[in-house]
């Protein structure tokens, strides 16, 4: 097992290297860059050549590409040119709170979408299963946005039930108890956003496990030995079913990661998606190919982390 | 699976493969909101095309008429006027058509490729397979929705067609490991090493004899590809990725509701465009259901 | 005279592993095995599951890649030239399948599946081809209505018969038959067997019978060999073998066939404990110390059998 | 997003501007942003911005009982989150400026005609014969944390700017102008020779020639202090990411930081040192808001006031009762301008080729002005808050605008006579004209993308010109982004024949820079003998003449109307909501808030709800 993952890390070198030469190449193709903003009347196109010199901008790609890398691997990502500052500490700062609100989304979707699904399951072909089938199929065809901008009207301005910006109030002292509520408190109204459109590939995943199940000779077993329905479901059905939704976390978060551009962007929520749209239109370079290689790297972690929790709850597979 | 719906195969209908249209249509009939979906689809769909082949001037459409910049629903617009004072029902029937055929182009594309990928992965294995699930797992682990900005930004002429053939390099991978998956473990089946004794060349045995027998699952793979598809650009849109505004689609359509004053006052200039998204992929996704009961002999209905 | 030739046949196949996900070791599954094929004679190939018999049937239609020796056919070296599909090796050499169903594409219709080979190696008009399909469904004894019909409509021996009647399409000269019957009712089986017997004779087939059932093979065949861990640890004819078994293995084999009659029971009992006994004390004569069979000694004519050479002083 | 930062900007350029604003420039002035502007311009007076006050209120007039202290909420609209670069040598997005404006460190105040007074913590005296200038300041300033001010803080930024190890744009030409300059940032001088100690509170700079800039702020002189005993030992190139820049700065503003959430909000607490007087707030919180939910914020009384409120969203606020909308004009003019030639970027001066080019005909350009109807957009999309631009300096600038100029206003019917005129004809009957030599004419125009209305009103002007028979296309065949679009009109790309831009004047209008021959920024690339003397005098020592510069000022815009190189457009109205429990508030670039920040008051506890 150890073997394993050692060896997964190392086949991830590879795909990440290749990834950091495609989205590389890809930036500088990106017209302008990040001096291209700052022309004013006033700014002197030498100096602006002289800083795009500085920054090693006009090098050929493969320079600068053996420059960055070469860097990166002493753990330094460069400078943001917007931001001035180390791109390891500003994605650091975003990375916290894009985490924190993942994790409540996945712990509100897994709230959402289990008893839902199992529900559909069990009363397949019920008007309670069709009304869970439709809401799975509505949620999946509701753009994030716009669901995403109703619950803040509705929510955060009408009802003001939830703040409306932000990653918590600039009055509440840092390392307090009110702090981390309110931290959370701001994390809520977005991840339940997300949980609740997030929902369909668990539910579906669910229900036709369960309808599955209910076919299977364990469960004919069981039955025919006078086991109630009730048991069945609880004590073996359920069991059997949830172990690959357990085993859907890794994926499940690396798959929120990526819907956190939408939802950061409604939210006004400082975190790692919302940064990359802004980059993308500052050109800011350093902070584009950092955060793709991240978001790479965790979805490669993510999806080592699914095997290895399968290969856990399920002795049937084994990853040798 | 598959083997299971040769078992259960329908022994009663003589000259037809077990997986035939008759189950499918069997599946239909015992479903009815499946049925209706697909009645509905068929006439919007056919009806979209022609109303907007026959009916629209896109020229007149596209045209800014300042002075009914959010127009309401009423007389001279059926159901009002978008902020440009364009009307908003000649907008949806030909957003629709452009976004049903970009859906449209974009299933058959990732379709065509991921099944071709999918299949000689499967039948020939060996480095070929290695190779090529190497480059998908790439695909999966990459931070697609990244790299698709990325590529917007990067295209020098943003098109329907660049549009397309970006989101068809990220989109093919899920159907090309669907289809591998089946064509491995159909090409371990007697009858394809039958052929190969019997001197049918791998092409041959590609394309007649293992492709038919997974026809039924492309088929459910390619529907509900297509429901993801129709509102795919709705996203991009939102985050000012969408296509230009020569290209009326529903994605900007909908994408229009980003302020609270669209979003509550001037709702008939996006509703009506996130409903019919809506709409649309709930049919497609009731067809697809039903078609893959069809495919799946434990989940038939009839 | 033989048509063909197999020499010092060998099918191995890697196994990976370790860090690297490097050949560590090698499965033999055919190792080192030479036969000879005459006209109109049915050869069988015995063994215990796994020990590599359909493996070889498979190598020498071309459907495993050969690691060593080769394979000669009308005096020519068709080793590697067996995946060239429209060579006439491939023509002259057919195989039937154990599975009958699976064997059949599901999707294509009678007609279309007989007429595969056809259109593959013989150049007929469709006329002809109709013909000649509707031959083949008469020669396997099917009513020319299953032409149109899809394979789920035909029973088991019904599919093996047009299995058949696929093989015979383009009158090969050798058929591989792996497991023909194994899949059948024990009363379908013998109509089966009869039948394949019946046009062998007819158009003066051989065949190369795989199986594990020895009733079946003693049945069919006139030239027999029993096969162990990729090797052959006897071979000979019929009679050779049954009357005449030399190597341990082989004997164990044959006291293992049941007997439906009560009588003797004690005695067959005590006859396979006696040979038990024999093959536990013999064991290091016919076996090397990695458990590889010996290489074959020849006993007689057409009776081979493998073992060390004090063995053969014995002999 | 729709509405990141360019949206913003979007036409503006505000981050260019907002930078310049803060450099000061020998050709330019500077601020594009309002607030800065005004920080240093206090005195009364009647400022430019007399149109406005016929709009919009320019203050609130609020007779209320103030309260004891009170936070002041303010929201700064934004999607993103702002960069947190608290010091004025380093900044660079238009947003850490406006925070800073809370706690500015300027040295100067300004008049209405946005002239240095003597007001503010320092004076300024220039000695024109000998390219001299002289600032003092005040003795008894103090610095938030209670150190006092000196004029090493005053020496400071110019030591800063100059380093070689400096990555921020302000060493502009501008700045080499101060003697010595040069050599420090090259390495080769300990300090800059130019900058001379006279006592503890007086500072002596040399320049290398001075024009009326300086009285802008312009020429190289720095208008800010920097606090020397905080950031003075910290190298140059670590200062960006220091705690002194970053979290706790020293002031010497009405406010001073107290916490910050990074890229999300600043509170401020009031400046007991200020030297003004102890501020009656008892502190400022700035939010970042997006500008989806501002609308909706602002209705249900959540701020005060909010800046860089998008007037687009105009009709998004105008009925709510709980808000005063404050207006005034922005130092501002988007233009359409017609490529004429090509940058020589190796004699590194603007050659011009009329004959060659497609656009080389002047009744052309002309007609393409006059079939816009501007006018319409204006009043549709931005509620009047733009309006028809008939040149290229802002109303605001009273003494230089020529205010009799015609302009190019709608009237289709004098296009297409002009068309007609110049032989350009429909000649094969396709609806759109031919050029004189019966050549298919295909204009491509090249425009920045940012929010949706953007696309709607160039559809617009593109269908304007189809009414007159020309056929205008997209560059690219969308709107361009706008790194993208800068790009290719500064590579005088052959795709583009015409484009849309825009560019914030700053507090000196001066056209240097922007239409001179050296200037690579001259993006229509067009300059003539007249064009070019006129531009040069205008900075020219003969205009510390008043008289002279503003007739100079209208020649060039004269000339610039009478070639149609350019084609002005709009002019535009920056909103600010504030809310009713807001007092002493004003707007007006005369007597802006920001110089009266220690007199805000508030009449209510909690914002007034709609």
């Amino acid at each position: 097992m150890w073997k394993t993952i050692v060896r997964r890390f190392l086949i991830m070198i590879p795909q990440l290297f290749v990834l950091s030469v495609i989205i590389f190449v890809l930036a500088k193709f990106m017209p302008g860059d990040p001096f291209t903003g700052l022309i004013s009347p006033q700014t002197d196109p030498a100096r602006i050549a002289e800083l795009t010199e500085k920054a090693g901008l006009n090098d050929p790609w493969h320079i600068q590409y053996m420059r960055w890398i070469g860097n990166a691997f002493q753990g330094d990502l460069g400078l943001s040119y917007t931001y001035k500052r180390d791109v390891a500490d500003l994605i650091g700062e975003r990375a916290l709170n894009t985490f924190w609100l993942s994790l409540l989304s996945v712990f509100i979707l897994y709230l959402i979408a289990i008893p839902l699904g199992i529900l559909a399951g069990r009363y397949q072909n019920s008007r309670l299963d069709k009304t869970i089938v439709l809401y799975s199929f509505v949620t999946y065809a509701i753009p994030t946005f716009v669901l995403g901008l109703i619950f803040l009207f509705l929510f955060g301005y009408k009802l003001e039930w939830f703040p409306t910006s932000g990653s918590v109030d600039i009055k509440y002292e840092a390392g307090t108890l009110r702090y981390y509520w309110d931290k959370f408190y701001h994390i809520l109204l977005p991840s339940f956003t997300y949980a609740v459109l997030g929902t369909t590939g668990i539910i579906q995943y669910l229900r036709s496990e369960i309808i599955d199940a209910k076919t299977m000779d364990y469960v004919r077993t069981a039955r025919s030995k006078g086991i109630p329905m009730r048991k069945v479901y609880s004590k073996h059905i359920f069991r059997n079913s949830l172990l690959p939704i357990a085993a859907f976390l890794g994926f499940t978060i690396t798959g929120l990661l990526g819907g956190s551009i939408f939802v950061e962007t409604i939210f006004g929520y400082p975190g790692m998606g919302q940064l990359f749209v802004s980059s993308i239109s500052s050109r800011d370079y350093s902070v584009i190919t950092a955060l793709v290689m991240l978001f790479g790297f965790l979805a490669l972690l993510g999806s080592l982390l699914s095997d290895i929790i399968m290969s856990i709850v399920d002795p049937r597979i084994r990853i040798e | 699976m598959a083997k299971k719906n040769k078992k259960t195969g329908n022994n009663n209908y003589v000259n037809s493969p077990p997986t035939g249209l008759q189950v499918i249509f069997r599946e239909f009939m015992k479903d009815k909101l499946a049925m209706f979906s697909l009645i509905l689809l068929v006439v919007v769909i056919l009806g979209i095309f022609v109303w907007a082949w026959l009916g629209i001037d896109q020229q007149q459409l596209l045209r800014v008429s300042l002075r009914d910049k959010f127009a309401e629903p009423g007389e001279k617009f059926l159901l009002g006027a978008d902020q440009g004072g364009k009307d908003i029902v000649g907008q949806i029937i030909v957003g629709a058509r452009n976004s049903m055929l970009i859906a449209i182009a974009i299933t058959l594309i990732t379709g065509v490729f991921g099944v071709a990928v999918g299949l000689i992965c499967g039948y020939f294995g060996g480095w070929i397979d290695n190779l090529f699930m190497r480059i998908i797992d790439f695909f999966i682990t990459i931070p697609q929705l990244m790299l698709i900005i990325v590529f917007i930004t990067v295209v020098p002429k943003y098109t329907v067609g660049a549009f397309i053939l970006i989101m068809s390099l990220f989109l093919w991978t899920g159907t090309a490991r669907l289809v591998r998956s089946k064509a491995l473990s159909e090409s371990r089946r007697d009858y394809v090493q039958a052929s190969k004794t019997l001197g049918t060349n791998d092409f041959v045995i590609i394309t007649r004899e293992i492709l038919p027998n997974l026809s039924s699952i492309i088929i459910v793979e390619m529907t509900l590809n297509f429901a993801g598809n129709v509102g795919i650009e709705t996203g991009l849109s939102y985050l000012g990725f969408g296509l230009p505004q020569s290209t009326p689609s529903l994605g900007t359509l909908v994408a229009s509701a980003n302020n609270p004053l669209v979003l509550q006052q001037y709702w008939w200039s996006w509703l009506p465009a996130a409903l019919f998204i809506l709409l649309m992929m709930l049919g497609i996704n009731y067809v697809g259901q039903a078609l893959r009961r069809a495919a799946d002999s434990r989940q038939r209905l009839g | 005279m033989s048509f063909m030739q197999i020499n010092d046949l060998k099918v191995h196949y890697p196994v990976r592993g370790g860090f690297f996900n490097t050949v560590i070791d090698r499965v033999l599954a055919v190792d080192g095995i030479t036969m000879e094929f005459e006209r109109g004679k049915a050869y069988g190939l015995v063994g215990e599951s796994g020990c590599g018999k359909s493996t070889t049937g498979k190598a020498l239609i071309g459907l495993e890649k050969i690691t060593n020796g080769s394979i000669i056919y009308e005096g020519e070296n068709v080793t590697n030239k067996r995946r060239n599909r429209k060579s006439s090796f491939n023509r002259d050499v057919q195989m039937i399948f154990q599975d009958a169903h699976s064997s059949l594409n599901p999707r294509k219709r009678v007609k279309d599946i007989i007429a595969e080979p056809i259109r593959n190696f013989l150049n007929l008009t469709p006329k002809e081809e109709e013909r000649k399909i509707s031959e083949l469904l008469e020669i396997v004894g099917m009513p020319e209505d299953a032409k149109l019909k899809y394979p789920h409509e035909f029973s088991g021996g019904q599919k093996q018969r047009l299995g058949i009647a696929r093989a015979i399409a383009t009158n090969p000269k050798l058929i591989i038959a792996d497991e023909p019957v194994s899949a059948l009712d024990l009363s379908v089986q013998a109509q089966v067997l009869n039948f394949m017997k019946d046009i062998q004779n007819e158009f003066g087939l051989s065949y190369l019978f795989i199986s594990h059932d020895l009733g079946v093979v003693k049945h069919m065949c006139d030239h027999i060999s029993i096969m162990y861990k990729g090797r052959f640890v006897e071979t000979g004819t019929k009679h050779d073998i049954y009357t005449n078994p030399q190597h341990i293995y082989t004997k164990r084999l044959l006291s293992a066939i049941p007997e439906v009659s009560p009588a003797g029971r004690e005695n067959r009992k005590r006859e396979r404990i006696l040979v038990e006994q024999h093959y536990q004390a013999e064991h290091k004569n016919y076996f090397d110390e990695n458990e590889r069979v010996f290489d074959l000694l020849q006993v007689s004519n057409t009776h081979y059998v493998a073992a060390t050479s004090q063995v053969r002083g014995v002999l | 997003m729709k509405k990141t930062k360019w949206s913003l900007v979007a036409l503006l350029l505000s981050v260019l501007l907002v930078l310049a604003a803060c450099s000061g420039g020998d050709e330019e002035p500077t601020t594009e942003e309002p607030e800065e502007t005004s920080t240093e311009d206090t005195t009364d007076g009647e400022p430019a911005g007399e149109d406005s006050g016929s709009l919009f209120e320019v203050a609130v007039t609020n007779e209320g009982e103030a309260i004891e202290g009170g936070t002041l909420q303010v929201a700064m609209v934004k999607d993103e989150p702002f960069q947190g670069i608290f010091n004025w040598e380093l900044y660079e997005d238009g947003y850490d400026a406006d925070l800073m404006e809370w706690m500015t460190n300027s040295l100067f105040e300004v008049d209405e005609n946005f002239m240095i007074t003597d007001e503010g913590i320092a004076t300024l005296e220039v000695d024109q014969e000998n390219n001299k200038a002289t600032v003092k300041i005040r003795e008894d300033v103090k610095w938030s944390d209670g150190e006092p001010l000196t004029i090493e803080d005053v020496i400071l930024p110019y030591h800063i700017i100059g380093h070689k190890d400096y990555t921020g744009v302000r060493y502009d030409t501008a700045f080499q102008n101060i003697i010595g300059a040069e050599e420090y940032h090259a390495g080769t001088a300990e300090t800059i020779s130019g900058l001379k100690q006279i006592d503890d509170y007086t500072l002596e700079i040399s320049f290398k020639q001075l024009s009326p800039s300086i009285f802008y702020g312009g020429d190289g002189l720095w208008t800010y202090a920097a606090p020397a005993h905080q950031i003075a030992d910290i190298p140059v190139g670590e200062l960006v990411e220091s705690d002194a820049v970053r979290k706790n700065p020293v002031s010497l503003g009405a406010f001073k930081i107290d916490k910050i959430v990074p890229g999300e909000s600043v509170s401020f607490v009031k400046n007991e040192n200020y030297w003004k007087g102890v501020p009656k707030l008892d502190g400022v919180v700035v939010k970042v808001v997006p500008s989806s939910s501002i609308s909706v914020a602002i209705e249900s009384g959540d701020y005060d006031i909010v800046q860089s409120f998008n007037a687009t969203k105009m009709p998004e606020i105008e009925n709510l009762e709980n808000i005063s909308i404050l207006g005034r004009p922005e130092l501002y003019y988007s233009y359409l301008g017609f490529k004429l030639g090509k940058f020589d970027t190796v004699e590194n001066k603007v050659v011009t080729d009329m004959e060659g080019s497609k656009m080389g005909n002047q009744q052309l350009r002309q007609a393409m002005g006059y079939a816009l109807d501007i006018e319409q957009v204006s009043e549709v999309f931005y509620n009047n808050l733009r309006e028809r631009a008939n040149s290229l300096i802002p109303p605001v600038f009273e003494a230089f605008y020529d205010e009799e100029l015609a302009g190019y206003t709608y009237d289709p019917e004098k296009a297409m006579a002009l068309l007609d005129e110049a032989g350009y004809e429909d000649v094969d009957g396709d609806g759109f004209r031919e050029d004189p030599n019966g050549e298919p004419l295909e204009i491509k125009l090249a425009s920045m993308s940012s929010d949706a209305t953007q696309e709607e009103i160039i559809a617009f002007y593109l269908q304007n010109w189809a009414d007159v028979g020309l056929n205008v296309t997209l560059t690219t065949g969308r709107l361009i982004e706008f790194n993208a679009f800068y790009d290719m009109v500064e590579a005088d790309d052959p795709e583009i024949d015409i484009y849309m831009g825009a560019w914030g004047t700053g507090t000196n209008p001066s056209p240097s820079g922007l239409y001179g021959e050296a200037d690579p920024f001259n993006y229509s690339r067009y300059t003539s003998e007249e064009l070019e003397t006129t531009v040069r005098a205008i900075d020219s020592p003969e205009a510390f003449d008043t008289e002279y510069r503003a007739d100079q000022f209208k020649a060039f815009q004269q000339h610039i109307e009478e070639v149609a190189n350019i084609i002005p457009m709009q002019f535009r109205y920056e909103i600010m909501p504030v809310n009713k429990r807001v007092k002493n508030f004003s707007f007006d670039y005369a007597d802006e808030y920001t110089s009266h920040l220690h007199e805000l008051e508030l009449v209510a506890e909690e914002p007034v709800a709609n």
